[in-house]
């Protein structure tokens, strides 16, 4: 049996910095020496947002960037714990992580995809800075503009930029599925020669289900309890099989062909 | 320091374990933790057949808990024995293997199977719905009750059996009397109670089938007065559970009774939290002048109730 | 916009209301609170005889609840008539006055004594113990649950009577089915649950007497569970309460069916709460386009069920 | 019926200090000008010690100082709810008050004698800051010697200062009532031309029952759900009578001969 490149300990991080990015985001910076030196793109660090068991189970979020102790996240503001995360300006963070399985190594002949909404952009931007990827491709969609910061730091992992809004006030007017749509009508994505990594909110995702299902990869964001495998909460129906994955230990990036979104 | 514990004739060496369904088959963690230092592991429920569980969402966060639906997803016996179990017999500690069924047959051919593999002791868990019943749970009623232990104690030799039961739509105590009067070796309580939440933005369940099982923090004082009633009404020894949180919420079973106790949800928060548990069990006993941690169980009932 | 309710005859101009104990008599904190926008008022437990209550502590913390064991203080019949029910009918919203006793006459008097005073409804708390039976309490046992409603019906004319239950050591369905056989106009889910914490450092219950009331959010899955269930089971309209903490919180208490919700402990973290709730539910109707609240109510329950 | 002079408004405070005093006590700074401007010396306030609902009830504290929109606590970390406060650095703070019953004006022809355990200094000190009181005194026990800071503050509202550590790492070695005993044969202290105001832990109270009963008044510092008159949570027994009064409305100063300790 194989274990999982995990690390159980939980880790006192301490907060450096707690950056409001408009758009209901904001940037989380951690330091966090154990894990920043372990996690590799794609895994995920479970943060307990306060002390005490309101909120009771962590929240798992994506790791947007590790460098030299540091973490860095891209959260958004939609319920009970991240709104106390984003009110959390100082002071120490409880951690666990990192967790799940990294994404895999990039292949070195055929051009990657990454297409992301809203914070989903985080995992993938690591992916792309962490690997050396000879091309690839960048597609973010959101509601509304992105602000400069994160366009210029996405511009620093990706030469191929691509970018939708729903208000059309930055790049392609439209939802993200459309651009892709777009693009592969112009050729600027060429889905035959392409991996795909998705990132996103569920409609986003089945929005995109008419990528190739061999060559697409999407990362999962369902409710976890655990985030390591023993509570069988975060479960992902197999496509065309009978049973669940688990996306904290067998995921969070499961081939569109063997899932149901 | 003595932390062993006599539990029906279990030797654990200390009264921490986890609960059924909060650490999958046991062998899960591997590497990543320590289990040997626990003082037992429960199995995920096993069922005759495999099942594959319950679509998501099956978990919902509420204050300071956790509902849950997961289904009681499993490999089925066969696999169980095969895969799990021959790994879960080599980490040296005991095992509970927690059963459960639809019919009461389910019951038998899961404690003949277990006997002839030799698991070191069962946990029967009766908050599962009776197919014959509507789904009404087998712990709801206490001849129902009854009858699934004279079954599995029939079949069932190589070690204890507990019985695990849950409070809810029912008054526990007949039923735990009634287990206890029909060979149940011992009693583990408490099961989740059957809770719910809504989310009123979309007007849906926020766990489709609607009723979960809630555990975690918030239950803790509702399962320790329920186990301090009924430690006055049997005999057998009791496993405390529900929402232990620290090593004070887990003394608090054992000095109204618990020979042992099981942590479940706050494993997920916290997968170091039996160790702490134990380091700090011990330096409490430290503290305190305690030399054998069975001086503590039961310190809290009044003498006419002590066993 | 209607927020209008019609409980069992009484007209509520929404549906929110305190819970009993969690509000003294409803005339303690005058012009700090605008109590007239409630919807109704829930007094303390009130006796036939002044009851000093229980010597301290009488509040224990636990994750997301409250213990408590008030020991059901209060001046007794005769001074809440005199002294806090004069003031409290001059408030304008209907007052539900929360009953209990220690026999079966003691609901006798109360009910023919505020039948006299005008009272406009009745809540019977049936989570008192019944003196006559060794201190079980009147709710564990449907039977006489079912006496005291109709000893209390049958003398109190002037307004619906509720009867208040919790689900400790009981088929509360069951006892709630006796309840409406026995004429009850209405049902209170849920009284708190019977919980204990212990303080293991100085090996003494943080409650003296041991066993407490559980309330506040961490039970809000459990009591909402109830009512969900409860209704299935019976006509007469339902309050529902336990744990509600927001508008949220209250409004899948009418998803499930519940008419009325009454809130409690979290009165004491947030006097202004009940406020909150009010402006946040027209908040809520405005954004779904929901004209009447009638509307919300018993949506989350299936079609077969609805009264 | 005359209402209490409380204010049922939760205020969001502002935190603008957290200062360790060492001997496991803070000092907490908070801007709350709706409070600031009503609280009287005796008065405490309710304190969310953060969100959701894990602490659940809020925390009382005493009000330590008042001035120009801003209040000061000194906090002593005891157990979870104090743990978090004194982590808490910066941001916003629920806080309800003032609450409770303020001290009553202090006599002009009589010593004003008040002595204090630990943080039960705290409402003492704001008494005798706020009125000009001509002859007071003050008396502080604890384990070990008060930080130079807290001791500076103390002489800044009075000129009379005994204080008693149990380790005798300043002034008087012993408990707090050895020290008011000894005080008493000295003349240093007349009981019958002083009034008593006391503060502290249970134990503490209790060993001072000699004070003149009709003379001394109990500041009580017991559990509390709600603060403000509606859950009768915290009961203290009348004196040679039945029943119970409430801390919080009609306390929490109570005179020593109507309550028993
Ligand atoms: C592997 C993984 C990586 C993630 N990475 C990021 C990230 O990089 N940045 C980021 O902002 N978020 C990320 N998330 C989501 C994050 O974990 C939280 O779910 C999110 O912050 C909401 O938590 P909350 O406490 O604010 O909301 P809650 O109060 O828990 O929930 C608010 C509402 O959102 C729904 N909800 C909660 N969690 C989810 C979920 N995971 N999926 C769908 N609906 C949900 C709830 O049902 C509820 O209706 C990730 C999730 C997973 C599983
Ligand atoms: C009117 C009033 C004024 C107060 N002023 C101050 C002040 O100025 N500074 C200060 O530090 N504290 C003050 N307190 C006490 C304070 O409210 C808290 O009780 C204290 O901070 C402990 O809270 P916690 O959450 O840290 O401990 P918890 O986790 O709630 O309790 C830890 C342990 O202490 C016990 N305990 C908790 N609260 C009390 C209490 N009030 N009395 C006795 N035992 C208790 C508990 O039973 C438990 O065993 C005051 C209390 C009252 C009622
Ligand atoms: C995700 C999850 C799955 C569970 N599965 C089972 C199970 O299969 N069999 C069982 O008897 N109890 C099951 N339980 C109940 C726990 O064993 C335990 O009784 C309950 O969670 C209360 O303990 P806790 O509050 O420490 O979690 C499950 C609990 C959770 C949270
Ligand atoms: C301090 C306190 C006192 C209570 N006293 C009574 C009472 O006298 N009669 C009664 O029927 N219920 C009483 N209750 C129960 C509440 O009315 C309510 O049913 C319960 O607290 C659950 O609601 P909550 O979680 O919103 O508090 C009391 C609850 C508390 C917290
Ligand atoms: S979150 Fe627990 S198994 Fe995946
Ligand atoms: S604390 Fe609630 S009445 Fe005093």
């Amino acid at each position: 049996m194989t274990w999982p490149e995990i690390y159980l300990n939980p880790v006192q991080g301490e907060i450096l910095n707690n950056i409001d990015l408009g758009d209901g985001m904001f940037q989380l910076v951690v330091s966090a020496q154990e894990i920043a030196d372990r996690v590799k793109p794609g895994q995920f660090v479970s943060i307990k947002v306060q002390e005490g068991f309101h909120p009771l189970i962590r929240r798992p979020y994506s790791v947007w960037n590790a460098e030299e102790g540091t973490l860095e996240f891209l959260i958004k503001v939609v319920g009970t714990g991240s709104k106390i995360l984003y009110g959390r300006k100082r002071g120490k963070i409880d951690m666990l992580g990192p967790l799940g399985k990294p994404f895999p190594e990039p292949p070195y002949d055929t051009d990657v995809v990454v297409i992301a909404g809203g914070t989903g952009i985080a995992p993938l931007m690591f992916y792309l800075k962490y690997h050396s990827i000879p091309k690839s491709i960048l597609i973010y969609g959101a509601k509304t503009s992105p602000s400069d910061y994160l366009y210029s730091r996405m511009q620093e992992v990706c030469d191929n930029i691509f970018i939708s809004t729903e208000d059309g006030s930055f790049g392609y007017k439209g939802l993200v599925s459309e651009l892709v749509e777009e693009l592969i009508k112009t050729k600027e994505v060429v889905p035959e020669k392409s991996i795909f990594f998705l990132c996103g909110p569920h409609g986003m995702l089945k929005s995109l289900d008419f990528l190739p299902h061999e060559r697409t990869y999407v990362s999962m964001e369902g409710v976890m309890a655990c985030g390591f495998g023993i509570c069988m909460g975060c479960a992902v129906k197999k496509r065309n099989k009978k049973g669940y994955f688990r996306t904290c230990v067998e995921g969070p990036l499961f081939k569109l062909k063997d899932i149901e979104l | 320091m003595n932390l062993e514990v006599d539990l029906a004739g279990l030797r654990l060496k200390n009264p921490f374990m986890v609960a059924s369904g909060t650490f999958a088959y046991g062998i899960e963690l591997g590497i990543h933790l320590p289990v040997e230092k626990f003082g037992a592991i429960v199995t995920k429920g096993i069922s005759v057949n495999e099942r594959e569980g319950n679509p998501p969402e099956r978990i919902a966060e509420t204050p300071c808990g956790l509902l849950n639906s997961i289904g009681l997803e499993n490999v089925g016996l066969k696999r169980f024995l095969k895969g799990k179990w021959s790994k879960l017999k080599t980490i040296g500690i005991p095992v509970i293997v927690n059963i459960f069924g639809e019919k009461e047959e389910d019951f038998e051919v899961l404690a003949e199977e277990l006997e002839k593999a030799g698991v070191d002791a069962l946990e029967i868990n009766l908050s599962c719905p009776n197919v014959k019943k509507g789904g009404m749970q087998f712990g709801q009623n206490s001849k129902i009750a009854g009858r699934i232990v004279e079954i599995v104690k029939k079949k069932f030799k190589s070690g204890p059996v507990f019985v695990k039961l849950a409070p809810n739509f029912v008054n526990i105590i007949d039923v735990a009397k009634e287990c206890e009067k029909k060979g149940a070796d011992g009693l583990t309580l408490i099961n989740t109670l059957m809770g719910m939440a809504i989310d009123v933005e979309n007007k849906r369940f926020k766990i489709p089938s609607g009723v979960a099982g809630l555990s975690g923090p918030a239950i803790h004082p509702v399962a320790l007065y329920i186990v301090y009633k009924v430690y006055q009404e049997v005999k057998i020894p009791i496993i405390g559970v529900g929402g232990i949180y620290d090593y004070a919420s887990a003394l608090e079973f054992l000095m109204v009774g618990a020979k042992a106790v099981q942590i479940g949800t706050m494993l997920f928060v916290n997968p170091q939290i039996i160790l702490e548990i134990i380091d700090k069990t011990k330096e409490y006993m430290r503290r305190k002048n305690i030399s054998d941690i069975n001086q503590i169980i039961g310190c809290m009932q009044i003498r006419k109730y002590r066993r």
